[in-house]
């Protein structure tokens, strides 16, 4: 069970993981908060890979894991815009392209500002956070349009009626994406470190621990980075 | 007032105050037809579906052959089911999504799966409908419709057939066989059968006995001559159809008893006595009781209450003309003859004619009132 | 209490009942009179919204009411504005959901208005249209009921294509049940049950007034 | 074969091969009653439905008043609101939601708002349901129910009425009741009235012409008088559910042409030189004009082709006794007199008796032949 | 193609439409024939599953479905198993979210039965068992068949309560609307498409055969 911002890494991790091992590995995408309830409920998921540390910790305390896991990866944030848009903001300032949708906006327009919802997509809290950081968090409010996850943020910002938006920099990088879209990175420190926490459920069997233990060595950690992944 | 079979037959007993007042009493022994007549609205549908076990009335009491269907009192109700009867639905109800040969052999669960379908062709052969068989409702003209509901009702072999103007919609040629197979019916299978009918000349030709209804209240039941040659009431005689019904009073005349009716003292065979000397009472004349005199030759027995009459009305119906005549105090005598007699007798509209109003055929009636329905519900019915 | 969700919530649903209506109800009624070869087909397609998970039904119109997409472009020429992310937009995306619900009772209902009533009507000097309005309505009213309260209910409860069309915008597309779900997954789980329970109230109300109100027909009982 | 008046009545000519084969022409001016009758399933509903605009003939011409309502060879057709009639159908056809009161008034859409209520309250006493205005048609019975549809055919004031058995639900009385407003509404407004009726003396008594179908064949129109003593066919004198239908043969006696029937050689008044010696007929003799001779004192007219027969059967139904009487040669002769002409001719089952034949009564018909739809359609209707 | 999702998905559709067809007629009868004060919101009550967002309802099974609750630990007694994250549990969710559709459309058909038709089933010795079978169940058939298609097609699409309830377990709980979503949700827009397609041609064929051959009813044509 995995965060839908390791969509294609992981995927990649798992491919060259059964390569080399001949185990086979199943993937679950998803949110995280749906997984952290389906496993305090008992769901038969192995190793959990979160976009949240907090969850971890919460499973643990309350039983479900035997220790607090680690951290396998660090998110970054980018801003995504459909490309020929001929309008990306230049990385040393990122968020340009929402300064224009909130000066079009008291024109009339209405050029949509897509992120995921901070109440509970980690990579929501991110997008709020930097936007906060460049004193956009107000006026960029009627702009604003909220994804159920980071995918679904990265599905509006390269809707039509969208300007652009904050999302992971693993879908940006992803080949499905990339073609169809181009962006900017939003620098580490516009907001808190999006740190990724990975545990064993109790019901891990060999080859999740195996999994593990390998997604820590430096092949996977490769993997992760070339697809934006920092790592402490 | 009816002939009582111990322990076999129909017997019903319905008091209620609403929503549909009811306050009917008959019976039904097995082997006889039962006719209910009485105006549109008078609760002979609801009776019908009391019996059938589709409507519960306050009180009531239903006995088949000595077996107790309904027993308000005791809180005792057989199911529609165990009642076993076969009922044509005044609108029919038949199953929409059967065919015709499919309806009759639904109604035929007691008999083994091998026999039904053409046993089910035969009912519907016997009520005109070959090949027709394999028609939805849907496809059907009003009175075959009706045909495939009497077939279902008898398909079932009931204990006790109730139909509610059965013959209703179906052309009088066709309707005169259905009735000749009804007649033959009752021959052969002993059960009561009670038919719903607005065709008096009907309910007197097939039944056994009349009881006639009217806001619910039963009231009088007898054999089809009692009742149209002896109503109960006025009330009785005009839901009858009947008409020559008058006023007139009790006198002597030479010592006789005699009932005064305009200028004309007439002699009466039976009643009189029972009554005093100057009170007013109704009386009915049937018409075949008026006899018209022959033009010029009067004949015997044409001397019995000799009344003198002009002729108001004449209506041919084929062989049989209806004349009204208007007696000099007003009252109107009507009666049917032969159109041939009619003829042969000259009559026509104004002309002055002769008539007896036999002595046998007036019957005195204890006055206007109209038996109303009571209020009172008996303690304890008295049954069989 | 998130109120503007609420609202938001009730006008898009009783927007969706009031547009929906009619279709359902033409749709329908022509459907129940018809009979062509191709007709089972005809019905299974108007169920089809039904089958597409919403997320993606939601995410074909995202497509679809984009202003480079025909039917997008098609509306702002009309109106100036895009179609993602507006009321408009998610109103009319719950159109769309919400069909199968609309017609399929309605056209029921219209099969079991005996024919000979029509022709009595029309006997009686009533207009095709006095027709519909004074007998067919009445009689499939309780299938018209059923119909809109399938949609009511199923557009207060519709998420996944509203969020993916709307975009949660507060006061516009952020709809209760997006608001619920965003409790739920913020953990924060006695606000999504106050809030559960204030939609639940409030359907049951609505609801069951309407069908209260509707039931009383003592013409149907004889 | 119909009488035909310049551009005003209803005129129907249809024709079609299936589903139901019609073959049907016949006519009704305005301010007359034409009564439609023929076997259940014969067609009578579908001909009204196609004259209100209901049923599409594969061939079929309406004209009212002499405006063209249906011409399928123009592909003309009005729909049924344009035509304006005012139609019973047969199973009443109520609006279920709407008290008896509101169907009636739906159909007053002619007149301002204000007026309809108190007038349908009118319409609905005419036909003897005050009281009842609120009833929805659930909680009415049978007859109600009829007669609520009958007030609502008759509030839209149409220029035809076409009445599907309105009456057959009804008893009697209240029938009786009916078909008297019938008479004076028809006395009151000028439009063509058909009505469909299995009750052959209700279209004896009610219309000025009846016209006799057979499997959607209109086989003969004419006037009451016309058809009872003058069928064209064997087969209408059956629908109409005539007996006294017999076979004979032209034979000469004395060089002058009589009818042989059995052993008798009959004189006739009518018809006899049109046909040929030797030639096998169907002759029919309606009832009135079978005479019975009265015992011991023959009268005058009496000697007209006298017969002697056993009396087979006797059914009294209240003042008519109906008489079965079988000649030497096996054939029955029924007929009807008056129950105390039959008492006091001593009439009883097995007793001789002579009756005479009027000669003027015996009706030659062309052969036992069965008209059949033709299969043919013209090229051309004649119409007018 | 996923195939083992497509059937799991087909298997979901038709175990639930099955399980809760007879469901849906008997409440559906017993609420058409029922006559009582507090009937509009008992019907009210019914469509209330629909109300609530599908995660949310499934956020609420899950937990109700979990073996420390009631429900759950009874059906473990039961059957010694779980319900969360088995096959048993996304059908007994499927059951609940679909009981709206399952029984309006059926009770709306059993009102419309003529209560003659009944009374004149019994007076032809037909037992109550019987004239359900023989008489009401062919004339409400058009109402039943519309709630199969309804639930059939509303299973086929539901995602957020069984993915909640479910897990998305491979050959278990992974239906083909999770599949799809999936392949959305990593914008493998072809694989959703290919997918998506697959799912409608089914639903349509399903749906068009049971629609066609059950539209051949003559005797509704009179
Ligand atoms: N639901 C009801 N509420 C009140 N009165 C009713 C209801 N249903 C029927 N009635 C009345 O009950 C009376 C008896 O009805 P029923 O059907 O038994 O009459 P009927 O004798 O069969 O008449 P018909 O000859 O016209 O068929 C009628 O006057 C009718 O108006
Ligand atoms: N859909 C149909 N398909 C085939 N035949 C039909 C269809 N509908 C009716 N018929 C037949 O057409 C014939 C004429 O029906 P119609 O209703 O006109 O008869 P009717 O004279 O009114 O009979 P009734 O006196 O019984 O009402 C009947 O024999 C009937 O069976
Ligand atoms: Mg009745
Ligand atoms: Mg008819």
């Amino acid at each position: 069970a995995a965060a839908s911002d390791l969509q294609f890494a992981l995927t990649e991790a798992a491919e060259r993981f059964q390569e080399e091992t001949g185990s086979e590995v199943r993937l679950n995408f998803g949110s995280s908060g749906n997984f952290r309830r389906q496993i305090a409920q008992g769901a038969p998921f192995e190793l959990y890979l979160s976009a949240d540390e907090a969850y971890v910790f919460a499973l643990h305390e309350e039983g479900h894991t035997h220790n607090e896991g680690v951290i396998y990866a660090i998110g970054r944030l980018v801003w995504l815009q459909r490309s020929h848009r001929g309008d990306l903001p230049d990385p040393g300032n990122p968020l340009e392209g929402v300064k224009q949708a909130v000066a079009a906006h008291s024109n009339g327009q209405r050029e949509r500002i897509a992120l995921a919802n901070p109440d509970h997509a980690p990579y929501g809290v991110a997008a709020q956070q930097a936007l906060q950081s460049a004193a956009l968090w107000e006026s960029s409010a009627p702009l604003r349009v909220l994804g159920e996850n980071v995918s679904q943020a990265a599905q509006f910002a390269l809707a039509a009626d969208a300007r652009g938006g904050l999302v992971a920099y693993s879908l940006a990088l992803a080949p499905a994406l990339a073609e169809r879209s181009e962006y900017v990175l939003i620098p580490e420190d516009w907001h808190a470190p999006l740190r990724q926490r990975m545990v064993l459920t109790r019901q891990a069997g060999d080859i999740a621990k195996q999994f593990y233990e390998w997604l820590q060595q430096a092949e996977a950690v490769a993997i992760l980075q070339q697809y934006g992944f920092s790592t402490e | 007032m009816a002939k009582s079979i111990m322990g076999s037959g129909l017997k019903v007993l319905v008091k209620q105050r609403g929503p549909i007042p009811l306050d009917a009493s008959f019976n039904c022994p097995a082997g006889e037809l039962l006719a209910l007549v009485g105006p549109s609205g008078s609760g002979k549908t609801t009776l019908l579906r009391t019996i059938a076990g589709l409507y519960q009335p306050e009180l009531g009491q239903v006995v088949c052959m000595g077996n107790p269907w309904l027993a308000t009192e005791r809180r005792y109700s057989l199911t529609p089911q165990q009642r076993k009867i076969g009922m044509v639905f005044q609108d029919y109800a038949l199953f929409p999504h059967l065919n015709a040969l499919a309806n009759v052999q639904l109604a035929m669960g007691h008999l083994p799966h091998a026999q039904r379908q053409s046993l089910a062709k035969q009912w519907l052969a016997n009520v005109r409908l070959e090949g027709l068989e394999k028609r939805f409702p849907s496809e059907l003209s009003g009175g075959q419709r009706q045909r495939v509901a009497l077939a279902r009702a008898l398909a079932r072999e009931p204990q006790v057939l109730l139909l509610d103007e059965p013959f209703s919609a179906v052309d009088q040629v066709t309707r005169r066989r259905l009735q000749r197979e009804l007649a033959l019916l009752r021959q052969q299978i002993s059960i009561p059968i009670i038919l719903v009918t607005h065709d008096l000349e009907e309910a007197a030709a097939l039944a056994d006995q009349i009881c006639v209804l009217h806001n619910g209240v039963s009231l009088q039941q007898g054999s089809p001559e009692t009742l149209f040659r002896r109503p109960t009431s006025p009330l009785v005689a005009r839901l009858l159809d009947r008409h020559n019904i008058f006023e007139g009073e009790i006198v002597s005349v030479a010592g006789q008893l005699r009932l005064q009716w305009g200028d004309y003292d007439l002699e009466v065979a039976e009643g009189l006595t029972e009554l005093t000397l100057g009170e007013k009472v109704t009386w009915y004349l049937p018409p075949s009781d008026i006899v018209l005199h022959r033009r010029a030759r009067p004949s015997q027995g044409e001397r019995e209450n000799p009344v003198a009459a002009t002729v108001h009305e004449m209506v041919v119906l084929g062989g049989i003309t209806s004349i009204s005549l208007r007696v000099s105090h007003g009252d109107m005598l009507r009666f049917d003859i032969a159109t041939h007699a009619a003829r042969r007798n000259q009559l026509a509209q104004g002309e002055q004619v002769y008539v007896s109003l036999l002595a046998e055929g007036i019957h005195l009636m204890s006055g206007n009132h109209v038996a109303m329905p009571s209020r009172h519900m008996p303690s304890k019915y008295v049954f069989d | 209490m998130d109120w503007t969700a609420l609202s938001v919530s009730l006008r898009l649903a009783g927007l969706t009942c009031l547009f929906l209506m009619p279709v359902g109800i033409w749709l329908g009624r022509a459907l129940a009179s018809a009979h062509f070869r191709g007709k089972g087909f005809c019905e299974a397609l108007i169920a089809l919204p039904l089958v597409l998970p919403p997320t993606v039904l939601g995410f074909y119109l995202l497509q679809q009411f984009g202003r480079d997409a025909p039917l997008g472009g098609f509306w702002a020429t009309l109106t100036g504005g895009g179609l993602n992310f507006t009321f408009s937009g998610i109103l009319l995306a719950s159109l769309i959901a919400n069909l199968p619900f609309a017609i399929q009772p309605i056209q029921r209902a219209f099969e079991n208005v005996p024919a000979n009533l029509r022709e009595a009507a029309w006997c009686s000097g009533l207009s095709p249209w006095q027709t519909f309005l004074r007998i067919e309505l009445p009689l499939v009213w309780p299938g018209i009921l059923s119909a809109a309260a399938l949609t009511f209910a199923h557009t207060l409860g519709e998420f996944g294509v509203i969020l993916m069309v709307g975009g949660a915008i507060d006061g516009e597309t952020r709809t209760l049940a997006i608001a619920i779900y965003d409790r739920v997954q913020a953990f924060d789980e006695q606000g999504a049950a106050r809030m559960s329970a204030l939609l639940l109230l409030v359907s049951l109300t609505t609801l069951g007034l309407v069908y209260g109100l509707a039931g009383r027909r003592r013409w149907m009982r004889g």
